[in-house]
């Protein structure tokens, strides 16, 4: 990697192959999207083709089967996840069934809002999504002014694969429509941040007063095939 | 035992919550499910209603044309929309932040069952083949109004306004409206009240396919169809 | 307010002292702005000449003596007091310590996701800020994977008044540098928002992308003196 | 007692805290608090260094020249300053979700005192002249290296690095290096240690003005002033 190191900006510009060796058996992987918008395609794919395995995979779905993130469940590389809906993929609630994969599922809402609580450290909150339901069983039920509210833990990650569209070579990011959905949030909430996008442009080429994600929390940037 | 087809029941179905959303004398902003709810934005008429979706979008637009589809620019139900002027994007935090913290006036929700206290069950059939939740349990416990759209019985006629939830719940008394094909029925005070009766239905009717209890409003109204 | 019903948009743009006016005796207010950035300050000067008293100012500091926020101590408008930082205005210890006002203080990070937390649903949270200080005393502290932490409930208001750059006549707000401080945040956690802006634009004319706080956060908005 | 006069005393504090951050061969992201540590921006060099500002700022540049002033882009001690290329501003929640979520590499604090375990006390003396915290408490904790720029003693010769502090704690153990005009410490495994000492300084001269019991690492360097 040291042929970027001499790249503009702080050097946070690598391929999606040296990208992907950054990441280790067992990790813990935010990976950004809702159904096919803001997927990180690249880094999925590369992740795919790549002997990684016995990870647990945090993201709102999972594809579909050997689509995209379902490849992961597909070529066994999946221990266990953590996320929302995974009814377009058939095969997730198939390999749970058999004892294969570990799943644990939040409601929307609380999934994002536990990924933003660990960008921001906080370590739990409360919130009314899910009381009196399965999801909230052997969970913390509190009453504040009246209402039940369940606890929910912050959930982390060792690595986030996001997408956006536009970085600049600090790492400063935009977004494009609905693809913005999870991935400013999972960009907060990870030990090492991967942001695959479309176009990397200059320091001072957007606008300040419309950053999505400042590039501290960014810290590799890869471009996409798109 | 369906007197009305399926197709033509979810449209009227669909129309009914436009009609309720259309009649509003104020901006109101609300989120649609997928499936029946999903409908009701083509029936909406004036320019009061504004449509969030949870994926990070307020000021939805219709269904893009064919040929204009943007993978990037899709609701919640991953269909590829369109913008309306002055719509704007944000990420998924702030959209549950809008839906958990009572800023969205209605969400329009399909559910499996509902039961005479206004408990929903419409995020899994325990069979084992499903496995996902969605944002229903974000959205019943922060919109402020919850409306259920779904046929009054299952396709082999069993009432889906029951007394308790057969399925795991969604939320616990969280309906505020229930629109099917035959009835509209509102929870008051906890209690399921029958506001509205189709056509062709009788009281009977609705008695003999509906499980829960419920309260004839003295006011009950033909349902406009 | 008849008149503005038929102004663009949906109707929310009156006077400063028609909106003045939508506010109670007692009521709870937040005000954005940091020192003198982004200070809502023809609503605060109306605020100040209108006869509404027993306040409670929600707000990260209270200007100085007599001066922008601090004319509402000045004037006795104020009952209590909610912030951060009030040693820019001595009045205010000096109001406090004389028991004519109750002060409670927050640390800064805490004050503001307090108020996030109220305006999105979120009754409580967990921090580590101020753990093992003054400022913990009497609150509930609890450890997550060894680490204490404090709970903080959400701080709500009943009107926030706010300032903000553009808004469109929808009342999507743009801001200006670091004019946005607490403001994108108060907008989201009062019954009733009130926007001050600079200019008024059409739907569809801010990027869709560029918008921080979306409209229906917006109750009122008014132009401001400028 | 004051052997380096105060202005001074401050201008070698900033120098060399400066310089430890000029020596980063990474990028590094710092908060600066209200005095001295204000003062460290001027000395830094490199572009390693990109300052962040609490009140929503990342990419602060140095202080607006005369006449320049825009009195909305200002820094968390309301100084009016200037953009640097690729600066972004954002709320005051993600300002402190990057304080508090261990995002900023380093910040810099005044303070009253601080004592041999490294309790910081720096937002408040008593007297009821003053209410106030600011960020300090959510800095102190959530910052993944906090240092402390003070003078050694007061202005009348009292030790600030202390056994257990006097005043109320702005946070619990959270110091990690202490500059002073005379000495650096680094708290290591819980413990304060000496790192650097002033040429002026002798070691009993540093034990005479510091109550905190302290080790004295074997590598003890002369500070570079």
């Amino acid at each position: 990697m040291e042929a970027s190191k001499n790249m503009i900006g702080n050097g946070k510009i690598r391929s999606v192959d040296e990208a992907i060796l950054l990441i280790k058996d067992g990790s813990r992987i935010m990976v950004g999207g809702f159904g096919l918008a803001g997927n990180p395609d690249c880094l999925i794919d590369a992740l795919t083709k790549s002997s990684v395995r016995d990870l647990t995979i945090i993201s709102n779905d999972l594809g579909a089967p050997n689509t995209g993130l379902g490849k992961l469940l597909t070529n066994g590389q999946v221990k266990s996840l953590i996320g929302n809906y995974y009814n377009w993929n058939p095969e997730v609630a198939k390999a749970y069934n058999e004892g294969v994969i570990d799943v644990k599922l939040l409601p929307q809402g609380t999934f994002v809002e536990a990924i933003r609580a660990a960008g921001v450290g906080i370590p739990a909150f409360y919130t009314p999504a899910s009381v009196g339901t399965e999801l909230s069983k052997n969970k913390e039920i509190r009453s504040f002014n009246g209402r039940d509210y369940v606890l929910e833990e912050a959930v982390h990650a060792d690595v986030a694969l996001i997408k956006a569209y536009k970085a600049d070579a600090l790492g400063n990011l935009i977004y494009y429509k609905t693809a913005r959905n999870f991935n400013p949030v999972m960009a907060m909430a990870a030990d090492l941040v991967i942001a695959e996008v479309d176009e990397i442009v200059a320091p001072g080429d957007l606008d300040p007063e419309c950053i999505i994600t400042p590039h501290l929390f960014v810290d590799v940037i890869v471009k996409g095939g798109k | 035992m369906n007197i009305i087809p399926e197709a033509e029941a979810k449209i009227r179905i669909a129309k009914r919550i436009a009609r309720k959303f259309s009649e509003s004398s104020k901006k109101i902003i609300i989120n649609l499910g997928v499936g029946i709810p999903t409908m009701v934005a083509d029936y909406i008429e004036g320019g009061n209603v504004c449509v969030q979706a949870e994926n990070g979008m307020l000021g939805v637009g219709p269904v893009a044309p064919e040929g204009m589809a943007d993978r990037q620019l899709i609701n919640a139900g991953r269909q590829p929309v369109t913008e309306t002027r002055g719509c704007c994007y944000f990420d998924s935090s702030i959209s549950f932040g809008m839906i958990r913290g009572g800023h969205i006036d209605a969400t329009v929700i399909g559910a499996f069952e509902v039961s005479k206290t206004g408990d929903i069950a419409n995020w899994v059939i325990p069979n084992g083949k499903q496995l996902g939740v969605g944002g229903a349990m974000d959205l019943v416990s922060g919109a402020k109004e919850v409306i259920v759209a779904m046929t009054h019985t299952t396709k082999d006629g069993k009432p889906k306004l029951v007394k308790n939830c057969s399925l795991p719940v969604t939320g616990i008394g969280e309906a505020d409206m229930v629109v099917t094909e035959l009835a509209v029925f509102c929870f008051e005070d906890g209690e399921m009240v029958l506001k509205e009766i189709a056509p062709e239905a009788s009281l009977d009717l609705i008695r003999s396919l509906t499980e829960a209890e419920f309260k004839v409003d003295a006011n009950l109204k033909t349902m406009e169809v």
